[in-house]
């Protein structure tokens, strides 16, 4: 006999949160036929295979750690899931066609060709299921980037047509209009007018001479456009001679991110463009982890030499203001918590710059345990946000962050990316949970000392 | 043919009692390393055995074989064995010499023909028959010969057991050992250089008493004295165990009397009793005397590289051969990566 | 020979206590089940000067015998009663075997039956004579 | 020649021919990819100090994942200490190096190697059970996984069989325990035990990189 406890409703129409197999979807673009399929995803993972990618690929141990890292696994317990495993098609190509012993393997047929099957299968496991936050590139006991090996395999995925249709679709988008919500430049110019009036703040648009150029995630400009304006207001306050291009704004990079290294260096170089036309010292990357990561660390390669000024993710640029005086900030009696976007502090390098911030705006901070660069990851990152049927899993995954932040008890939850924003948001709504991301720039924008030098 | 007597009778005729023979069955099962369990069936075998004949052949050795026995051949419980039995040819030993010496062997193996016993000590030269005769005859003829008509042959010493010293490399001879010449009659191998004496008279003993050949080794070799080696048996073993090795002739450890493993002691591998039975009348052996063992009664001792070199070093030629080793990686790297390298460019292009 | 001192200072090579350790025990088999146990010495290890440190570990009992057949032999009773000592020699006085006992009485020291005939035989014929 | 001379002379002759090459093979097979520049303005120095750095820190787990891998973790501790210990502090094993180094080094007693050796076998046992259970390892693990545990198990325990005397002869057991030996030293540099060289590359290259990032290594 069954008893029912009359206190708690049902709600049949909610969705469940226990986890569900994702639906097996495997999306396709273009009409190639399978053959062209596989030689384009061949092509695309073999380029990549250099001496630094062979020997993280050769160096697998099988130990299974990773598992242990990724929050996917840890959620779900599936073992496919395993950061490896998601490398697998990658690293059986890498055997079979340019390894060592590649020979052999193909002689005595030890690693199988990838075929069309695989390479639908891995679409799930290579894009649902990895938001490329790194958290396993930093178990491996033999030190393996399995994250950037992701983002690799992701070129062959992309050129094989084999990626989610969300993302292809915003990445498709990114590169047809320079904006993956569709953002023009008028529709740009238009918000920061808005912006302008709103805040009260001088904003400036299309200078031919700057130092420095500020640039704009999509997701701000339509969903946070406070931001510009924040920006603004901390730029204006440090003396800089600053301003926003129109030719130059959009900081995302959707073609990293699907996996389309043409699309990538299309989205860099209109940004190193517009900063070389305006004789600009630095770029301000606005609050986005992956912009900062397309930007500062692979900018330069995509550029072929290095590049004529320096990149600063705003974090950065406001702790280096706040430390040699250009800004001051007032203190803010609360206490605060702090999520590290993984491209930018662990990947990135960038975790102090926060942490410095936060100690001058002399607030109670309160580092999550295992914080920092063992950070969990928000789940949207890696372009994961976009793909809509990833998002059971994508709440699923949030319940380690959301313990992760609870525990800090913290009257404020901070972080520095407009990504990991929106996916806190949309889990937020869904849990209908206590916290509300904000943002570290919006608090030092609204607690500037308003006579500062 | 007449019949010889019994050994009971042998030693009843010399006045023994009865207390004496059980006490000699009691060294005599410690001889052939049986439990004093067994001293009741030892005494009755002992006393209906028949006194056999033997013919002792020698061949290329040195008569440290025959030296070594005769060490033992003052009136003990060992030699009463030789009274027990009739030593009928042994051209060291007995006072004929020539043709009739050569008349006593021929008589001995007509008259026990089918049951006389055959010893042999040193190797067979196959090279030339000159190489080594007796009474003009080659050692290979004498040894067809006489083993034709014998119950069994016993190969005394590394040389006839193994090849020995003769045989060693590059055996110039073409010695040989026994067992590689005489395949339908048993052979017992007793190898050493020389055998233990008690482990010669104690296979006689075993032969004499129990009328049948001993349990072999792979080697065959009686287990009952090569059936465990002298490190196991070796009371210096303790010391292997907690690691306490000599490292020269003349240090600590070895005044100590700690383990000679790493002065080459070929013990662990060696099957012998020296570690028990002992030489000299059970004085020592050589480990005791701080001497590693040679392993001389393991086939081709001479040959297993330096007496002094540890056991457990690898046999390695000079590093050039490594050294082509590591050339040949470094090229089959090269042509790896630039087969891979053309592999990516193949499918660049392809893509 | 070995004298005491050196006998104190014989170096440990360990394979005295294992052999005393299977002496307890036949002491407990022969208590228990009547019995007997005998330890060859020739068949076991034994380092310079081990042999005497047992001897003179085991001690002496109250018994103490000569027996002359084919050599000498010293049977005697150790420190430990049911433990013997039997050291057999040659004619020539060399030590052709070394036991230890563990019995009530070694075998060898009963009269055997053909000794006791033949001493018969020998008794009745000096009496006829 | 027996078993035991073709074991120590020949056999152990062309594994060693055949170690040497394989790992050189691989290693200049990786090494001579084509290499990616990374024209990217460095936050600190890279190089070879950062390879190092993380050639060692990479050997102890970051505070965060210990819960979750102290049990392999310590298993593999176990075992790789223990087969250490074995190989270069075992004094029979150290006076086969000498054979061609030319030096030595003091070693450990022999009980305390067999209690090393069992200790680590156990763990390997451990391992592989961990292997044959865990549906993560289950999934990503292949025949080299399991060949490569076989083959270095095997010295570890034809190594301890041999004082134990099972059933076999001391020189039969000597030349098994080389052979295994020998078949070890043919696998190693070409499946998964390659990492013995590896794992200096692959932690090094993301010292390099990482540490040239400013990023946690």
């Amino acid at each position: 006999m069954t008893t029912v406890d009359g206190r708690h409703t049902l709600d049949r129409e909610a969705e469940r949160l226990a986890y569900k197999p994702p639906e097996i979807r495997h999306d396709k673009q273009g009409d190639m036929e399978d053959e062209a399929r596989i030689n384009a995803a061949m092509h695309h993972f073999v380029k990549n295979f250099n001496t630094q990618t062979a020997s993280y690929l050769d160096g697998c141990l099988h130990c299974g750690m990773c598992a242990d890292a990724c929050h996917y696994h840890v959620r779900t317990d599936d073992p496919r899931y395993t950061p490896i495993w998601k490398i697998e098609l990658f690293k059986r190509t890498y055997k079979r066609q340019v390894g060592p012993f590649a020979f052999f393997y193909r002689l005595l047929g030890l690693k199988r060709h990838v075929t069309i099957d695989d390479l639908e299968e891995w679409q799930h496991l290579l894009y649902d299921s990895c938001t490329v936050c790194g958290r396993c590139s930093l178990v491996c006991p033999m030190g393996i980037d399995i994250a950037g090996l992701v983002s690799m395999a992701r070129h062959g995925m992309f050129k094989a047509g084999l990626i989610p249709h969300e993302l292809h679709e915003v990445a498709k988008k990114s590169a047809e209009t320079g904006s993956p919500l569709g953002i023009t430049p008028e529709k740009f110019e238009d918000r920061v007018e808005w912006m302008a009036d709103e805040h009260d703040v001088e904003i400036p648009m299309d200078v031919e001479q700057a130092d420095v150029l500020a640039v704009m995630s999509s997701i701000e400009i339509q969903k946070y456009p406070q931001s510009i304006a924040a920006t603004a207001k901390i730029l204006n306050a440090a003396g800089e001679t600053w301003t926003f291009r129109t030719d130059g704004f959009e900081a995302t990079n959707f073609g990293m991110l699907s996996g389309n290294p043409d699309w990538q260096k299309v989205a860099t170089m209109k940004l190193i463009d517009a900063a070389i036309k305006i004789g600009a010292k630095m770029i301000v990357l606005p609050e986005c982890g992956h912009a900062y990561m397309a930007l500062r660390w692979q900018g330069a390669n995509m550029y072929g030499k290095p590049l004529p000024f320096k990149v600063m993710h705003i974090s950065e640029y406001m702790a280096d203001a706040l430390e040699k005086g250009k800004i001051r900030v007032k203190h803010v009696p609360k206490s605060v918590t702090y999520h590290d976007p993984c491209q930018v502090s662990r990947r990135g390098g960038a975790t102090k710059a926060a942490r410095v911030v936060l100690d001058h705006l002399g607030v109670d901070f309160r580092e999550m345990q295992f914080g920092g660069d063992y950070n969990w990851c928000c789940g949207g990152g890696g372009g994961v946000v976009t793909i809509t049927r990833a998002d059971g899993l994508r709440r699923r995954v949030f319940k380690l962050k959301m313990d992760q932040v609870e525990k800090t008890e913290a009257d404020e939850l901070l972080s520095s990316c407009a990504n990991c924003r929106q996916s806190f948001d949309d889990s937020q709504e869904y849990f209908n949970w206590d916290y509300k991301m904000g943002s570290l720039m919006e608090m030092v924008a609204e607690n500037l000392e308003e006579d500062g030098s | 043919m007449k019949k010889r007597p019994t050994v009971g009778e042998v030693l009843q005729a010399k006045g023994v009692s009865r207390r004496g023979f059980l006490k000699y069955c009691a060294t005599t099962a410690s001889i052939l390393a049986l439990p004093p369990s067994m001293i009741p069936r030892i005494a009755a075998a002992i006393e209906s055995a028949r006194r056999p004949s033997v013919i002792w052949l020698s061949f290329q050795e040195c008569t440290g074989c025959t030296e070594s026995l005769t060490r033992s051949a003052s009136p003990t419980v060992e030699g009463l064995i030789f009274d027990a039995i009739s030593l009928d040819y042994h051209h060291t030993l007995q006072a004929a010499s020539g043709d009739q010496a050569e008349a006593a062997r021929h008589a001995a193996m007509e008259e026990n023909h089918g049951s006389y016993l055959v010893l042999v000590d040193g190797s067979i030269p196959l090279g030339n028959p000159g190489y080594s005769t007796i009474a003009g005859i080659s050692n290979l003829d004498m040894l067809k010969e006489t083993v034709e008509g014998a119950a069994a042959v016993v190969a005394i010493g590394s040389c006839a057991a193994f090849g020995g010293i003769p045989g060693a490399d590059p055996n110039p001879t073409g010695a040989v050992a026994v067992d590689e010449l005489v395949t339908d009659k048993p052979v017992i191998n007793v190898p050493g250089c020389p055998p233990i004496p008690m482990v010669m008279t104690a296979v006689l003993t075993q032969f004499l008493t129990f009328g049948q050949l001993p349990e072999l080794d792979k080697h065959g070799r009686p287990l009952a004295f090569y059936g465990q080696t002298i490190h196991d048996r070796c009371y210096r073993r303790p010391f292997y165990e907690q690691g306490k090795f000599a490292e020269t002739f003349d240090d600590e450890g070895a005044k100590a009397g700690w383990c000679l493993y790493k002065l080459g002691c070929k013990g662990p591998i060696t099957y012998n009793a020296c570690a028990t039975a002992k030489w000299n009348s059970g004085t020592s052996f050589p480990i005791e005397g701080g001497h590693p063992c040679l392993g001389c009664s393991e086939p081709a001792f001479w040959d297993k590289g330096g007496f002094y070199n540890p056991l457990s070093t690898g046999k390695f030629d000079s590093g050039t051969k490594l050294a082509g080793a590591a050339a040949a990686g470094v090229a089959m790297g090269v042509v790896a990566a630039a087969a891979g390298r053309r592999r990516q460019d193949k499918f660049t292009r392809e893509g | 020979m070995t004298g005491p001192e050196e006998v104190r200072n014989t170096p440990f090579y360990g394979n005295v206590g294992p052999l005393l350790n299977e002496v307890l025990h036949a002491v407990d088999r022969l208590l228990e089940t009547d019995e007997p146990t005998t330890i060859d010495l020739a068949g076991l290890p034994f380092g310079p000067g081990e042999l005497e440190h047992l001897e003179a570990t085991l001690g002496t009992g109250e018994l103490s015998c000569k027996l002359d057949a084919l050599g000498t032999s010293r049977i005697r009773e150790t420190a430990y009663p049911g433990v013997w000592w039997l050291e057999h020699r040659n004619p020539h006085d060399e030590v052709v075997g070394r036991y230890i006992e563990i019995t009530r009485t070694p075998e060898i020291l009963s009269s055997q039956e053909a000794d006791i005939t033949a001493g018969r035989a020998r008794l009745e014929d000096q009496l006829t004579t | 020649m027996d078993l035991l001379e073709f074991a120590r002379g020949p056999a152990l002759q062309v594994a060693a021919y055949i170690l040497v090459a394989g790992t050189i093979w691989r290693i200049v097979g990786i090494l001579l990819l084509r290499e990616k520049p990374d024209y990217s303005e460095p936050r600190a120095r890279g190089g070879l100090g950062a390879a190092l750095k993380v050639i060692y820190s990479r050997s102890f787990t970051a505070t965060p994942f210990k819960p979750a891998t102290l049990y392999p973790k310590m298993l593999a501790y176990v075992m790789h200490i223990g087969l250490f210990a074995v190989v270069l502090l075992f004094v029979p094993h150290i006076m086969f190096f000498e054979g061609f180094l030319g030096f030595s080094w003091p070693g450990l007693p022999n009980n305390a190697i067999y209690v090393l050796g069992v200790a680590s076998v156990a763990s390997a046992v451990a391992l592989l059970v961990r292997r044959l259970t865990s549906p993560v390892l289950r999934l990503i693990s292949n025949f080299d996984d399991y060949f490569s545990w076989f083959v270095s198990t095997l010295p570890l325990v034809t190594g301890l069989i041999i004082p134990l005397r099972i059933g076999f002869r001391y020189e039969d057991l000597l030349a098994i325990h080389i052979l295994s030996v020998v078949l070890l030293m043919i696998w190693l540099p070409f499946g998964k035990l390659g990492h013995t060289f590896l794992v200096f590359i692959t932690r090094g290259t993301t010292g390099m990189v990482f540490e040239r990032r400013g990023a946690r290594t």
